[in-house]
């Protein structure tokens, strides 16, 4: 522990570890030991195959009687391919499996006999990262008028078949953390065209040269869009804005690689480096909302670091600071719900959507029916029973 | 014939050798590093860049090269971040399930095409003839993952008859010997008839080609009017000649026996070495890389020298010196 | 030479039609050949290339490839049976056996990736179901008897070692190895250089009468004929146009084809710097002129000659010619 | 007919007897070959023609019609943001047929020329090449199209690059196999008594005799660009979105249940794949049996 500060809680999420059994001489030495985990928990590693299965079964001698678990056992399986899924458990090889967040999915366990479905708003979003150190996006707003170009509604009704499953993303904060502002204090960029257009003139980027493509001072308003092909939902949005900003004058460059080169080219390039207009990726969040270190942190700005937009704002560095100084939880969550609504306003990186997770369980399992955004499966256990 | 392997075995060396030295320039290249993917916010730069350069040290890549090199030599492949192993144990846990099913396929194309290769150049443009080359066809002609899913969908999801994932069932983990291997057959029977079907198409049309050039040569009308029966004439006479290029194409297939086929492997969930490769790169696990690239380097020169010696064993007039 | 005639025929050939259904149309390589093959006889069957004889004999023991070729008619009387009726499995058991053949291009006649004693014992262990220590011994003493130096060692290279002439010595020993009654040899010399080609003429000549077959010796060279034959069958265009015992041919062709062959032999005497040549090509088979096929290149041909063709008559003993004005009698040349 | 005239003898050969025509000769007659011949226009005339077909662009989003199945609208449906698929097919396949174009032309350019040295003046520059064409043969395709890819962008351009480098040394060896065994045909033999320039005999003489071999791996090698470009699309290394190609549409297909409900996202793209690879290599054999009946492959 270094200094008192309400984010320390996150680093009680590695559970107690032994001592004696972990002093490790040589890096190797310690990692090595990963194959053969000793923790405290309610399950016991009994054995696995690599890619193939692992086998955990209950912990007997576990301290808390109370809870000692119910079942033999988990077996957790690999599928591959996502699309397997829900067909493995149709056909009664696993028990429950958390397939993406999509309507087609849900539809399909709604109609398998035998399963049901258990699902909840995440904590984590998606968001679109500008690079604002980059004379086309440096000014707010152009950002903000890319955001009105951006038909992010239907965004979400084409990637996942539903807008029960996903929320219109606004903030930095999770819709389900108790430090977000609301919605109505957000400005949602609802989709207008005109407004958009009209913000790019008013911001003095206008069509001189005839191209159909706004410049100001030479420079073409022209950006690069870096995706990846790990997921589908990029692909989706960069096809959709490649349409609509098309129509006001903004050409867009969709380059597609792989994750590992995305993460190199923005976040661990060295600043200046980061040879990126936007890039879109979605992050899972601790489960304290502090932002520092994050995407919104000016000191971030470096290789490695998480900002790689480059933003700097003393108003958004003070209340980052003053919410790590401030134990009161009511009194951060106004500090936060203030931070939220300038990032909302400056939208160096704006927030895609607010994804759900899904789990399918089959009938013959209870007692995981409760998991929820801050409760994980693996916290239930000792009330799972089966027929 | 002894020497001249020798000399073959020097010759691999240097290439073996060069192939690397151009891989570790390229893997230089390749943008992102070891710790590109770790997104645990928790993570500072700070540390990040400790552990980038505890695991992959910015030298140039030269240095990297000999370095790797001499630890290679003393049978030390490095050690794999993700998987927690050395290299080797990681390679091993996969190679088993590439090489049985790359083999089983490479059985079934042969046991399949080759016939069918004899038949239809046997019946040239006859309705057989071109019934089995479009067939043949049909298999060059559909993408492995499209007909591994479309087979995957109709056997496995909707009629059940085959396992849907997986090298085996966890469940018997602790069964016998035989048991084990009966259910890891089980689960290997779709893969192999994916992975096979493809290669059914080349040893047909190879067959066929080379049996065309056979057939109509004059020791043919020889042996038939030695009195032989027509079996003999084509089985023993026509295809022992056929058969010199096509052993020569399974000694070009070796290597594939431990290359692994990423999408069959992806799609069938099946650990093998095809997939471990896309893993290794794409979260630029040098040690992995290197040591996957390294057999498979090995395995092509071997495959070729394999390749030239069946040669000289099936064809009598080939002598190398 | 007369006394042949008393004995059976061992081969009867009565009106053998094999016909070609290739893509340029209806081919009659061999249109309407009758002719017998008596028993410790060698007929010659001579003729340009493109006349039918290669066909002709390869049609015996039905080697002809079908399709494009085909059977159209006739019989082949041999042994009692006809050759085009019985069962494949019946021609096996005769061919090799009872008929044999050596081929002209010894370079690939014999089977590359096979030793040369295999590919005679093979002969040996189909047809007279011997072991296999017995067809390699029987093996050593056939390619002792066709005359190659030290068989032991022979019967285990590949042909590949061995030179032309060697390669045909085998042929024969693969040939004679069941002692069959009928060896046909299709040109077997001509691929050999002439000193060869002379040794392996003797061979022949010397196992004939030591295995009692008869022989059927088609070439297109005159003086192998001459050498080789008791009796010569002249064919042009798919016919026989000329039968008749060697000398007669020799000394008293008929046929004007024949004798344009005969007289365009180079030989000492003949003093003018120009040998006589017979005009033309050799006729396309698939488009034949009318009547006699030889009459564009004949210079007593008369338009009955263009209009029909005449039978094989019996001008003389034994001497048998199709043609309308045998000798090129005088005639009004209309 | 033959004519008879004088001493010599005139002969009409019924019709002037050209090798290519008589390979065109034998090809027709090849019904399988003529059929996907004519398949392969018709979709490269579609691929060609496809903006006066279709009145969309292959980017335009209209999300009101979207996920609609093939209709009078839109002939082959839209997909999930409302794109016609109907053009998105057809400019894929300019995209696919052009880089398999592409592809083959640069892979035969760099492999006939280094074939030929190879072939033609043996001794140490063949085993050099050789041993070339084997490093190139033992790459790890894959690592080095995410490197190339990673380092030079994305673009289609690179795509190109990678796909012929990597693929030269197969046509090298057949067009060096071709070379070294017709190099000691007699008629070479005569050449070089004549004195013809090495040059003169590599082009002049050689070539044409390889040139049928070269045509008949054309049609194979641009069979397996296409489905090369499939499998890349599936690892995600293929061509930039939002510009199609058969390769990187037939990916719905891995989600089953698009392979089950929506099926006009991947039946279009597999079908276009399926026909244009079959033809290709039926394309292939029927040339190679109208070339020489009994060419070695």
């Amino acid at each position: 522990m270094v200094d008192p500060s309400p984010a320390n809680i996150q680093n009680f999420t590695y559970g107690i570890l032994e001592d004696e059994y972990y002093a490790h001489g040589s890096f190797e030495e310690l990692s090595s030991k990963n194959n053969a985990p000793m923790g405290a928990g309610k399950l016991v590693l009994e054995g696995w195959e690599p890619k193939q299965y692992v086998s955990l079964v209950a912990n007997n001698d576990y301290w808390d009687a109370a809870n000692k678990l119910k079942i033999e056992g988990v077996l957790f399986t690999n599928i591959e391919e996502d699309a397997l899924l829900l067909a493995a458990l149709q056909n009664g090889d696993i028990d429950f499996c958390q397939p993406q967040a999509k309507a087609e999915n849900v539809e399909q366990v709604e109609a398998m006999p035998g399963a049901h479905l258990v699902s909840y708003l995440a904590n984590g979003y998606t968001f679109m990262c500008f690079n604002t150190t980059r004379p086309t996006l440096e000014q707010k707003e152009v950002r903000q008028a890319l955001l009105y170009a951006l038909d992010r509604p239907s965004f979400l009704t084409a990637e996942y078949g539903s807008d029960q499953l996903v929320s219109l993303g606004m903030a930095p904060i999770s819709k389900t953390s108790w430090a977000y502002p609301g919605d109505d204090a957000l400005n949602r960029y609802d989709y207008d065209l005109e407004k958009a257009a009209q913000m790019l003139e008013d911001a003095g980027w206008t069509d001189t040269d005839g191209d159909g493509i706004r410049d100001k001072n030479g420079v073409p308003l022209e950006l690069n869009w870096l995706v990846y092909h790990e997921a589908t939902w990029p692909g989706t949005l960069s096809g959709m804005a490649y349409d609509s900003w098309g129509k006001i004058g903004v050409k867009l460059n969709i380059q597609q690689m792989d994750f590992n080169t995305v993460a190199a080219t923005t976040m661990d390039a060295a600043p200046g480096e980061k040879d990126f207009d936007i890039y879109t990726m979605g992050f899972s969040l601790s489960i304290d909302p502090d932002p520092t270190g994050g995407l919104f942190d000016a000191d971030a700005y470096s290789a490695g670091g998480y900002n790689a937009s480059g933003f700097r704002d003393e108003k958004s560095q003070e209340l980052m600071k003053a919410g790590l100084t401030e134990f009161d939880q009511d009194k951060r969550a106004e500090i936060y719900k203030e931070w939220a609504v300038l990032q909302n306003e400056l939208v160096p990186t704006a927030i895609v959507a607010y994804r759900s997770e899904i789990w399918a369980v089959s009938d013959r399992v209870h007692g995981l029916d409760d998991i929820g955004v801050y409760t994980d499966f693996t916290q239930l256990l000792q009330n799972v029973t089966l027929d | 014939m002894k020497n001249y392997i020798i000399r073959r075995l020097l010759q691999i060396i240097p290439v073996f050798l060069g192939i690397l030295f151009i891989l570790f320039f390229i893997i230089d290249k390749a943008p992102g590093s070891i710790t590109s993917n770790i997104m645990d916010p928790t993570m500072t730069p700070e540390l990040k860049a400790a552990l980038q350069e505890k695991l992959d040290p910015s030298l140039p890549f030269y240095v990297k090269f000999f370095n790797w090199l001499s630890e290679a030599m003393k049978g030390n492949f490095g050690y794999s971040f993700k998987h927690y192993r050395p290299v080797i144990d990681v390679i091993g846990d996969n190679i088993g399930c590439t090489f049985a099913l790359s083999l089983v396929a490479l059985i079934i194309a042969m046991l399949i095409g080759i016939p069918c290769g004899i038949i239809s150049a046997t019946k040239q443009y006859s309705l057989v003839d071109n019934g089995l080359t479009v067939l043949s066809l049909v298999g060059l002609a559909l993408p492995t993952f499209f007909f591994g899913l479309l087979l995957l969908k109709v056997l496995a999801v909707d009629m059940k008859l085959f396992p849907i994932f997986g090298l085996m069932n966890p469940l018997n983990a602790k069964a016998d010997f035989w048991t084990k291997l009966g259910d890891q057959a089980y689960h290997l029977v779709l893969p192999a008839i994916v992975l096979g079907f493809a290669e059914i198409a080349s040893f047909m049309r190879y067959t066929r080609s080379s049996m065309l050039e056979v057939i109509r040569s004059d020791y043919i009308r020889t042996a038939r009017a030695k009195g032989l029966s027509e079996k003999i004439v084509i089985y023993r006479h026509a295809f022992r000649n056929a058969m010199i290029p096509i052993v020569t194409l399974i000694g070009f297939r070796l290597p594939g026996l431990i290359s692994g086929a990423v999408m069959t492997e992806t799609i069938f969930s099946l650990p093998g070495v095809g997939k471990l490769s896309v893993e290794a790169v794409s979260t630029r696990n040098y040690p992995l890389l290197l040591g996957i690239n390294a057999m498979l380097t090995l395995a092509t020169l071997f495959g070729t020298l394999v390749a030239d010696i069946l040669y000289a064993a099936v064809d009598p007039r080939i002598k190398y010196h | 030479m007369s006394e042949m005639m008393e004995k059976k025929p061992l081969l009867e050939v009565k009106n053998l039609k094999t016909y070609f259904h290739s893509a340029g149309g209806l081919v009659k390589a061999v249109d309407d050949v009758s002719f017998d093959v008596y028993e410790g006889e060698t007929l010659g069957i001579v003729g340009e290339s493109g006349c039918g004889k290669s066909i002709t004999c390869m049609s015996l023991a039905r080697l002809v490839e079908c399709p494009p070729g085909k059977y159209e008619g006739g019989e082949i009387l041999f042994d009692g049976q006809d050759m085009l009726k019985i069962s494949d499995a019946e021609l096996r058991k005769i061919r090799g056996n009872k008929i044999s053949y050596i081929f002209q291009e010894p370079m690939t006649s014999l089977n590359p990736v096979f030793k040369i004693g295999k590919q005679i014992e093979e002969v040996l262990r189909v047809h007279r179901n011997m072991s296999k220590e017995e067809a390699k011994k029987e093996a050593i003493h056939a390619l002792d008897l066709v005359r190659i130096p030290n068989p032991e060692r022979i019967v285990n290279e590949y042909p590949f070692a061995l030179s032309g002439g060697m390669r045909q010595r085998v042929m024969i020993a693969m040939a004679l190895a069941c002692s069959p009654k009928l060896l046909v040899a299709d040109e077997p010399t001509t691929a050999l250089d002439v000193t060869i080609q002379a040794q392996v003429l003797d061979l022949m000549n010397d196992l004939k009468k030591e295995i009692d077959t008869s022989i059927l010796f088609i070439t297109h060279d005159l003086s192998v004929i001459a050498e080789m034959a008791d009796r010569v069958m002249v064919m042009y265009a798919g016919k026989v146009v000329e039968l008749a015992d060697v000398n007669t041919i020799f000394e008293k062709p008929l046929h004007p084809y024949t004798i344009g062959l005969i007289s365009s032999r180079p030989d000492m005497s003949t003093t003018s710097d120009r040998l006589n040549v017979i005009p033309g090509n050799v006729p396309d088979l698939s488009d034949l002129p009318t009547g006699c096929a030889f009459n564009p290149r004949c210079p007593y041909a008369s338009d009955k000659c263009r209009e029909g063709i005449s039978e094989l008559v019996e001008v003389e003993p034994n001497h048998f010619v199709r043609c309308y004005y045998p000798g090129g009698e005088k005639h009004d040349g209309n | 007919m033959t004519t008879m005239s004088g001493n010599g003898m005139t002969l009409e050969s019924s019709k002037k007897y050209s090798y290519w025509g008589g390979v065109w000769d034998r090809l027709r007659k090849n019904k399988l070959a003529m059929v996907s011949l004519v398949v392969l226009f018709i979709i490269i005339l579609c691929c060609i023609f496809v903006p006066i077909f279709s009145k969309y662009t292959l980017s335009e989003v209209t999300m009101a019609d979207r996920d609609q199945a093939p209709s009078a609208v839109h002939w082959l449906g839209t997909d999930n943001i409302g794109r016609d698929l109907f053009t998105r097919l057809f400019y894929g396949g300019r995209v696919s047929l052009g880089v398999a174009v592409a592809v083959t032309a640069l892979e035969c350019i760099i492999g006939v020329i280094l074939g030929s040295l190879a072939g033609f003046f043996g001794g140490k520059v063949d085993t050099a090449i050789m041993r070339i064409s084997e490093i190139f043969m033992c790459f790890p395709f894959l690592m080095i199209c995410i490197t190339l890819q990673a380092v030079f962008g994305n673009s289609i351009r690179t795509l190109i690059i990678i796909l012929s480098v990597l693929s030269w040394p197969s046509i090298a060896r057949i067009v060096r196999g071709q070379i070294l065994s017709l190099r000691e045909m007699d008629y070479m033999e005569a050449c070089r008594a004549l004195g013809i320039s090495n040059k003169r005999q590599i082009f002049k003489h050689l070539f044409p005799n390889v040139l049928a071999y070269i045509i008949v791996y054309i049609t194979l090698s641009m069979a397996s660009v296409i489905l090369t470009e499939t499998s890349l699309s599936f690892l995600g290394l293929g061509v930039n979105p939002p510009t199609p190609t058969w390769g990187n549409l037939i990916q719905e297909a891995r989600n089953l249940y698009i392979l089950q409900h929506k099926w006009w996202y991947w039946v279009p793209p597999g079908l276009m794949i399926f026909l244009s690879i079959l033809c290709f290599n039926i394309l292939g054999d029927g040339l190679r049996d109208a070339i020489d009946p009994k060419m070695q492959k």
